[in-house]
């Protein structure tokens, strides 16, 4: 038999750049405004200008220094995807333990809830439920938070429900530990792997969505540095400045991309341990 | 290759094309202005519908459905129709169908958009085989301008009881007397035109117009180079710009005014400190440049200069608006006036703008960047159209955006509506000063055109002083053709409003 | 040898060597590897698990997993080197040359698809003229119901989907499919193990008769000696990818060539007759990668040299053995070890389990009290009653074993007693403690119940939190029974439970991933222990550990049982291990106790024919 | 074969076969549960009228002439004055006589504002479904039998990046590249009918479909992985049975259950995805009609639309249930479980 030898070269660098990226992208976020105090600096007078030496990208309609808003957007733009993600897990973990530990009634409806949220297509519903209740941004990330969190209940849950008849769960159930602490400090902690790989791909899932409805007309507050805005809002820029509309898209797509593929790294490299 | 396009030169050379298509930057849901009456819904609706009156380019009244007109008294109008003009179904035009469309619009049943404006009509009448009288329970200076294209569109009696409560939809569409009939609507999609050969009209050139709704800015440019479009109408200034490249681009004059309205009952604008201080942080001419590519015009009062029409020389609204002298953009002197003000450590605010209207919330982050120097927070937040216009006259913001497009080439028609003292549901800058509105009321009764411009002058430089609004600009719009194509006949801030289309020649 | 030969045999694996490559430095499975089966022949290859007995068949098959390659060796079928064809010739030898069994029965059939479709699509094309399709399908048919009557079922069943099916049902099936091709070899990997006692002698009979009466070539590879033994003409010994020992079964059986061999059948307990001790084999099989170049039984070998580490293997012929067919040892030693490697050393104490003096002890004397137990299992499929009035009642430091077909409820009957399933109705007293039929135990009473009863499971792979090293686990059992202790004490007590079941203190820092099967399962023991609890429950709990594990897990079981005083309810389908480790005998089959007393006279004189059929069921060599 | 053929029982008809394959109860109880959610979601649906800030009344006049009359007349025609249950009565009643009530915006009836647009919507969902399907099931096999190598790497990154890349994005590229460098298909447009709206819908379908082929191929490189690594599939091969039956018969059957569970939630991701394909192709779908009813507070538009959604993921969902037991043995009859050693 002649099989191709593969060598895990290609996969650790991609991985590795992958994580390289996040680092950067978390730096900006973290530091970016501090970095660059000037990033909100406007310049009615220079409006949208093409790229230069000062401006590596060019500047918006305000005369604000594309490049700078990017790095300074990095917050926004990954605060209310983490937010999304983070959410979805707590909320997602919460209700996936509670069902699969309770059983009964509390997991037919949470099952159910969880199947129903499934089904539905996510950014419709936050662009109908935002739009129409007219709460803005705060809104669409709670009703994104619901609406990703089925992923982690289903997950959680059904690792709950197959774990919880495996001896070493019963094994600490005969031994008089109260089903709560079974669920959390048995259980849970075994899924948390596969959580944390699927919260990255949550968050992944958020940017693009965020930056759809930010598209749409409904994304983070006017002014604000987030991508989705700023591709939104530069979009007309697009043939004038090319920079300026493909900059935030690429980082966007970067990112998720990154998230993405570490994501499923993660989810590659948890369920080989399970397998061996 | 790029497609070459389905149809070329329509036969005889250098004439015009038998069809052409442009694309329109938002859908339609109504092709009835009195649903929906947008500046886009204008374009369509004048091109099938006509008024008694009609529109010059540049703003001059003349003869439409009406060959003459008399006016017997201050509040008797007597119109005489033109002989022999049909609807677009082959039906003559009666006395009594205009009769009809303007019932149709004061209906309250229908909660026409336009009915205010007939809100003072006693009686509308056939009066003659060709003759409709209209008597006004008061003397009405502007009512000419409701009986043109921009107040009444007449359709025929026996369309508007047939599809009473439904006209302009994509089943019933518009029938008018126009130069083109509509043949097809669909929302979101197109509207398809047909040159109407009965129109009494010079016959237009083109003998198909497709009007494609095409919301998104990269793909309407795309439309146009690669030749799917020949044109597009109501390009934003932002994205006209791009268009350049592609196309023969002509900025006109659309007489639409920007302003921030400030509260004048309500803290803090109620102290002209403030005011000034605000005013002084804005940077209008940085705005019209930056914003809107130096195709706006830095706006000295509400109305543009084109507004004043006939009523009185261009020399003399210039030199007036030249001297009222609006603080300018100085950080200085705003702080300082802030500083003398009941508020000298600042306040917070917010600044509402239409999710329709980009460029004034571009507007907003500018001054809020500015106010933020002096310690003044302003909060920027986008609302739906439809929610801002609820907010207008709800008097819960003092602070707001005035964003209006005039309907007739008169300036009273801002200027009852903003500064007059009694206007309450539409003054929402609440400012009642005795001087100007006594100017207004007598505005209102003088006939003399001349004496009418003074008086409306004298209110605009009057109010100026106490800024009970920030004039920022008046906007323009762009319309794209491809190089091939033409608009005849003068491109005056009303070129839209009235059978543009039918000067639609090769170039 | 190929010389003095003749006629090549059907299959002939010569020096395989396959190793594993997925981590980039190939690490070694099989270390040459070299057997023959003739044709009609039966050959066995038996081994402690991860010896490489699946992947040998597997590369005999062309079917290696991704990951694993061979690295040298040949493997001829009919002279035709296999591993040299290309893929799309050899897969055309599968199915009508050379057929495999897999193990599980429940997951080898595709749950799909029909029984009648799966033997079909193993079929050869030429049987069946290629008429129209109606012809043709009535054709395909009778041959599917054909083949099913060969292996003992009914037509019906060629409508079936596997799950309407029970396990021996299926593994016939999958024996049909495996035969459809007709080939003239069949490799059985584990055809048994799933199988409880009864339906594993029915299987292996089946295919001892499909291979006489086809003439064809059958390997069986198993774990079970007694499984090898029965039905294997001739017996490899597979250890860490090395051969050891090979010979007729008959000679293995009485006269073992290699010392691993030998301490293998002394580990295996018997029906007839208890020994003072099963002597065990201490550590485990060395994992690839961690083998030395000499004999890689060395390490637990009783009478390893300084020679044995160094030399690589040969197989030379057992002194004094008949060479037709030949006897072949690896062990260097063979010679002078000679008869001293026989297994019969071991001291037959008793036949086992004597009756007991005392009258029946109160319920609340007891260790397990059960009157009445009643238990249904609802579905939508029907009810299924789990236990039907079950009475039973374990003696404080009791050991009863608890035996019966695959289904009969014994598990849901340890599971009711430690508090982790309910009763319907029925009286249930442990260790004075009443449960409540009807709900599942409150956590107070389950913390409660924790110092009475304990309970260790089947598999060892699942039974210890695989996130949790062992000290960890142990400190919890501690701190959940007896309440929270100063670390230095908690860490003397674990030190402690480990040295109980025979494990050095160290492991305490070990994850379960790095510990074997059995020392997992001590792990386990050890964490029942840390409760001190009245009974232990152990339900099979050596069942899926090798022989030489097993033996281990029996004797330390008696030990401490005797050291701690505990009862013990002991739950398995081997007779053998009731014979060798239980006082008293339960046997139950569908829900009911049909027959308890004493081991020896349950064993030796069966009242109930269920127990008489579950005897008849052991194999043996 | 000398022996002579025994009697052989015939195999069941094809009517019996999906008789037992469907069985009645099974398709009752899927039936009850699809009109129970889309209950729930009609009761969600009509509760946006209450979500609307302000009242419900004038949200239902819209912005204009909100005089006591019309907003009487506007009570009384929605019940707005008795309670929300009965309020929920009535629109579920004038729902079920296909009334949707009237559009603020156009005051045209909203049963006819949506029919065409529904049907392009899809139209487009389902070419949208097509192209997802082609390209992820077969990508997502291929994927799956090269797993873990350059292959499988570089489909598993196409996916990413397809799944990283906002619609509206891919949908201006591919306008770009293929509408106006190459020429191939027009930029924007439904066409008009047969050939020429397949025509136009192509680019949107395309990216419509990349976004969600990745969905699909995950699942399915996911499911074709198990199904390989399944003893049933290595006793196929060991048996002899052929590559083909073996890929068909037994991978991808088996792979066909999650498949096709995951294939309705795809139908979600579709129809999300329309909105902004919609808008950047200017596609007189609902997609469009539902952004700008939002922006006017159309509530009656919005919630006949949020119906269509909700109707068409439960009927979809309704599809995969019952495609469930028909490729599943096992959900038939429930098994008399002796329960699996391990
Ligand atoms: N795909 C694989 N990759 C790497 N190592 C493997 C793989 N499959 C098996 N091994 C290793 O090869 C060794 C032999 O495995 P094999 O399955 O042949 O054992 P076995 O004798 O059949 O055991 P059992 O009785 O448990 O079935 C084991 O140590 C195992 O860990
Ligand atoms: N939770 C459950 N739900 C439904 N049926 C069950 C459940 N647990 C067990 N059963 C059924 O009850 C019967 C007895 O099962 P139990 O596990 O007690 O048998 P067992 O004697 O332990 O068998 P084995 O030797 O296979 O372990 C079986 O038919 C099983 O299918
Ligand atoms: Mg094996
Ligand atoms: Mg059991």
């Amino acid at each position: 038999m002649t099989r191709v030898r593969r060598s895990r070269r290609p996969g650790r660098l991609l991985t590795a750049a992958c994580a390289t990226v996040l680092a950067l992208l978390a730096l900006a976020a973290c530091f970016g405004t501090a970095l660059l105090p000037g990033w909100d600096r406007q310049d009615l007078a220079l409006g949208a200008a093409m790229p230069d030496a000062t401006h590596w990208l060019g500047t918006d309609a305000l005369g604000r220094d594309i490049a700078q808003l990017l790095v300074a957007g990095a917050r926004s733009t990954l605060a209310g995807a983490a937010l999304v993600a983070l959410g979805a897990m707590v909320l997602g973990n919460t209700l996936g333990l509670l069902a699969g530990y309770l059983g009964g009634r509390v997991d037919a409806v949470v099952h159910r809830l969880a199947d129903l949220l499934l089904a539905l297509p996510a950014l419709l519903v936050t662009l109908v439920v935002a739009g129409i209740g007219g709460g803005g941004y705060a809104l669409a990330v709670g009703v994104l938070v619901v609406l990703t969190s089925p992923g982690d209940i289903r997950l959680v849950r059904s690792a709950v429900r197959e774990q919880r008849h495996l001896p070493y769960v019963e094994a600490a159930e005969t031994l008089g530990l109260s089903r709560a602490t079974v669920a959390v400090r048995h259980i849970w902690p075994n899924v948390l792997p596969v959580v944390v790989a699927n919260t990255l791909l949550n968050f992944a899932g958020a940017v693009v969505s965020l930056s759809a409805l930010s598209f749409l007309g409904l994304g983070v507050p006017p002014g604000a540095p987030d991508w989705g805005r700023l591709l939104a809002d530069n979009r007309t820029l697009l043939y004038d400045n090319p920079s300026a509309a493909l900059a935030p898209a690429l980082l966007i797509v970067v990112a998720a991309v990154a998230l993405n593929l570490l994501g499923d790294r993660l989810h590659e490299a948890f369920t080989d341990r399970g397998r061996s | 290759a790029p497609p070459r396009r389905e149809e070329d030169e329509g036969g005889q050379g250098g004439a015009s094309p038998e069809k052409v298509t442009l694309a329109l930057p938002s859908s339609l849901s109504s092709l009835d202005v009195g649903r929906e009456s947008g500046t886009l819904n204008y374009a369509v609706a004048c091109l099938v519908q006509e008024g008694l009156l009609s529109v010059s380019p540049d703003g001059e009244l003349g003869p439409g459905l009406a060959a003459r007109w008399t006016q017997p008294d201050e509040r008797t109008y007597v119109f005489t129709l033109r002989r022999g003009v049909t609807f677009s179904d082959g039906t003559p035009l009666t006395p009594d169908d205009v009769v009809a469309s303007v019932e149709a619009i004061r209906d309250p049943k229908n909660t026409n958009a336009l009915a205010y404006l007939y809100a003072h009509v006693t009686s509308v009448k056939v009066t003659g085989d060709l003759e409709v009288t209209v008597r006004l329970k008061k003397p009405d200076a502007l009512f000419l301008w409701t009986v043109s294209p921009s107040g009444l569109l007449v359709s025929s009696r026996a369309f508007l009881k047939r599809h009473r409560g439904e006209v302009g939809t994509g089943k019933t569409l518009l029938l008018g007397t126009g130069a083109y009939r509509v043949t097809g609507f669909a929302a979101d999609d197109h509207v398809l035109l047909e040159r109407n050969d009965a129109w009494w009209g010079e016959k237009p050139g083109v003998r198909t117009l497709k009007l494609d709704f095409v919301p998104d800015a990269g793909t309407r440019l795309v439309a146009m180079k690669s030749g799917a479009v020949d044109g597009a109408l109501g390009l934003a200034s932002d994205e006209a710009r791009g268009w350049e490249s592609a196309a023969e681009v002509t900025y006109t004059e659309d007489r639409s005014v920007v302003a921030l309205a400030f509260d004048t009952g309500k803290a803090p604008f109620d102290d002209p400190r403030v005011r000034r201080a605000v005013a002084h942080a804005a940077d209008r001419a940085g705005m019209a440049e930056g914003i809107l590519h130096g195709k706006a015009q830095v706006a000295a009062a509400l109305p543009s200069p084109g507004m004043w029409g006939d009523l009185l020389p261009a020399e003399q609204v210039t030199a007036a608006y030249d001297r009222i002298a609006l603080p300018a953009h100085d950080l200085a002197a705003a702080r300082k006036e802030l500083a003398a003000s009941g508020h000298p450590d600042g306040f917070t605010a917010e600044l509402h703008y239409p999710g329709s209207g980009p460029q004034l919330g571009k507007a907003a982050l500018a001054l809020a960047a500015e106010l933020k120097k002096i310690g003044v927070t302003l909060k920027v937040e986008e609302i739906t159209l439809e929610q801002w216009i609820a907010e207008l006259g709800s008097g819960k913001f003092p602070l707001q955006f005035l964003w209006y497009f005039p309907t007739t080439g008169d300036p009273a028609e801002l200027l009852d509506a903003y500064l007059h003292g009694e206007a309450e549901a539409t003054n929402i800058a609440r400012y009642d000063q005795a001087k100007v509105t006594g100017a207004l009321q007598a505005a209102t009764t003088e006939t003399d055109s001349g004496k009418r411009g003074a008086l409306l002058l004298e209110a605009v430089t009057e109010a100026a002083g106490d800024l009970p609004y920030l004039p920022l600009w008046w906007a323009s719009t762009a319309t794209a053709l491809s190089g091939r194509l033409a608009l005849g006949g003068g491109d005056g801030p009303f070129a839209l409003t009235g059978p543009w289309a039918a000067r639609l020649r090769s170039s | 040898m190929a010389v003095s030969v003749p006629v090549p045999p059907l299959l002939a694996v010569e020096g395989l060597r396959l190793a594993a490559t997925a981590s980039g430095t190939p690490v070694p499975l099989l270390d040459g590897v070299s057997l023959t089966v003739g044709r009609g022949e039966s050959v066995a290859i038996v081994g402690e698990s991860g010896s490489g007995k699946s992947l040998t068949m597997r590369a005999a098959m062309g079917l290696l997993p991704d990951g694993v390659e061979v690295t040298g060796g040949t493997v001829r079928l009919d002279g035709t080197d296999l591993l040299t064809l290309p893929p799309r010739e050899r897969a055309a030898l599968r199915g009508h040359r050379m057929s495999l069994l897999l193990q599980d029965p429940f997951t080898m059939l595709h749950p799909q698809l029909t029984c009648g479709r799966q033997i079909a699509d193993g079929l050869r094309p030429g049987f069946a003229a290629p008429g129209d399709g109606r012809a043709r399908r009535a054709a395909v048919r009778a041959e599917v119901v054909r083949r099913l009557a060969e292996v003992g079922l009914d037509a019906a069943v060629a409508d079936r989907h596997p799950h309407e099916l029970s396990g021996g049902m299926r593994q016939r099936v999958a024996t049909a499919a495996a035969l459809a091709g007709d080939p003239d070899l069949l490799i059985a990997d584990e055809p048994t193990t799933a199988l409880d006692a009864a339906n594993r002698r029915a299987v292996l009979d089946l295919l001892g008769e499909l291979r006489a009466r086809r003439g064809m070539g059958l390997v069986l590879v198993t774990h079970d000696l007694r499984a090898a033994f029965s039905a294997g003409d001739r017996v490899h010994v597979l250890y860490a990818g090395q051969i050891l020992e090979q010979g007729p079964a008959t000679r293995l059986h009485t006269v073992p060539g290699h010392p691993y061999t030998a301490a293998l059948l002394a580990a295996e307990p018997s029906l007839t007759e208890r020994y003072a001790e099963l002597p065990a084999l201490p550590g485990s099989v060395p994992p690839p990668g961690s083998r030395g170049p000499g004999c890689p039984f060395a390490d637990r070998c009783p009478h390893t040299a300084g020679l044995c580490r160094t030399t690589p293997l040969l197989a030379t012929p057992v002194p004094g053995a008949p060479q037709d067919p030949p006897h072949l040892t690896a062990c260097l030693r063979a010679a002078e070890l000679g008869p001293g490697l026989t297994p019969v050393r071991r001291t037959v104490v008793e036949r086992g389990g004597e009756e007991e003096g005392d009258p029946e002890p109160a319920p609340e004397q007891a260790a397990l009290h059960l009157r009445g137990l009643h238990r249904v299992f609802r579905s939508p499929a029907g009810d299924h009653t789990a236990l039907h009035e079950v009475d039973l009642t374990v003696r404080r430091g009791q050991i009863v074993a608890l035996a019966g077909e695959s289904g009969s409820g014994k598990t849901t009957l340890a599971r009711i007693a430690a508090g982790l399933e309910s009763a319907d109705r029925g009286t249930c007293v442990v260790g004075g403690v009443p449960l409540t039929a009807g709900r599942r135990p409150t956590t107070a009473e389950r913390r409660r119940l924790a110092s009475r009863v304990q309970i260790v499971f089947q598999d060892p792979y699942s039974s210890l939190n695989p996130l949790r090293d062992v000290g960890a686990t142990l400190r919890e059992a501690l701190t959940a029974t007896r309440g929270r202790l100063p670390r230095a004490e908690a860490d003397a007590e674990v030190a402690r439970l480990l040295d109980q079941v025979r494990l050095p203190a160290s492991y305490a820092r070990r994850r379960p991933a790095a510990l074997s099967g059995g020392e997992r399962q001590r792990v386990a023991v050890a964490r029942a222990l840390a409760a001190r609890p009245e009974l232990l429950i152990c339900d099979e709990a050596v069942a899926a550990l090798d022989v030489s594990v097993q033996a281990q897990l029996l004797s330390l079981l008696g030990q401490l049982r005797d050291s701690e005083g505990f009862a013990v309810l002991f739950i398995t389908h081997d007779l053998a291990v009731v014979r060798q480790l239980a006082d008293r005998a339960v046997v139950m089959h569908r829900g009911r106790v049909v027959e308890q007393g004493p081991a020896a006279r349950v064993l030796d004189r069966p009242e109930h024919p269920w127990t008489r059929r579950m005897l008849d069921g052991h194999l043996t060599p | 074969m000398s022996t002579p053929p025994p009697p052989v029982p015939l195999a069941p008809g094809v009517a019996a076969r999906l008789g037992a394959a469907l069985p009645p109860r099974y398709v009752a109880r899927r039936l009850a549960g699809t009109a129970v959610l889309l209950l729930v979601l009609s009761a969600a649906v009509f509760a946006l009228l209450q979500l609307a800030p302000g009242d419900p009344a004038r949200t239902l006049l819209g912005a204009r002439g909100a005089t006591p009359e019309a907003l009487a007349e506007v009570r009384a025609r929605h019940h707005l004055d008795q309670p929300v249950l009965v309020q929920y009565g009535h629109w579920l009643g004038d729902l079920l006589r296909l009334d949707l009530g009237t559009s603020i915006r156009t005051g045209e009836s909203v049963g006819s504002a949506l029919g065409d647009r529904a049907l392009l919507t899809c139209q487009l969902v389902g070419l949208g479904f097509a192209t997802a399907l082609l390209l992820g099931l077969p990508l997502g096999v291929l994927a799956a039998f090269r797993e873990r190598r350059p292959t499988d790497r570089a489909v598993q990154g196409l996916g990413v990046v397809t799944l990283s890349t906002p619609a509206f994005a891919s949908g201006l590229a591919l306008i770009y590249v293929c509408a106006l460098m190459l020429g191939w298909f027009p930029a924007y447009g439904a066409g008009e009918g047969g050939l020429d709206r397949l025509r136009h819908l192509v680019l949107p379908a395309v990216t419509l479909g990349l976004a969600v082929m990745a969905v699909l191929l995950k699942l399915t490189r996911a499911a074709v992985v198990r199904e390989l690594a399944r003893d049933h599939v290595t006793f196929a091969r060991a048996r002899g049975v052929g590559p083909r039956t073996v890929l068909f018969r037994y991978v991808l059957r088996g792979a066909a259950v999650p498949v096709t569970a995951g294939a309705a939630l795809v139908l979600a991701y579709l129809l999300a995805g329309t909105v902004m394909v919609e808008t950047v192709f200017a596609l007189p779908g609902l997609g469009p009609l539902l952004v700008d009813s939002i922006t006017f507070r159309d509530l009656p538009v919005v919630q006949a639309v949020a119906l269509a959604v909700a109707t068409l993921v439960c009927l979809a969902n309704l599809a995969a249930d019952l495609a469930q037991p028909l490729l599943d043995p096992r959900l038939r009859t429930p098994a008399p479980t002796p329960k699996a050693a391990r």
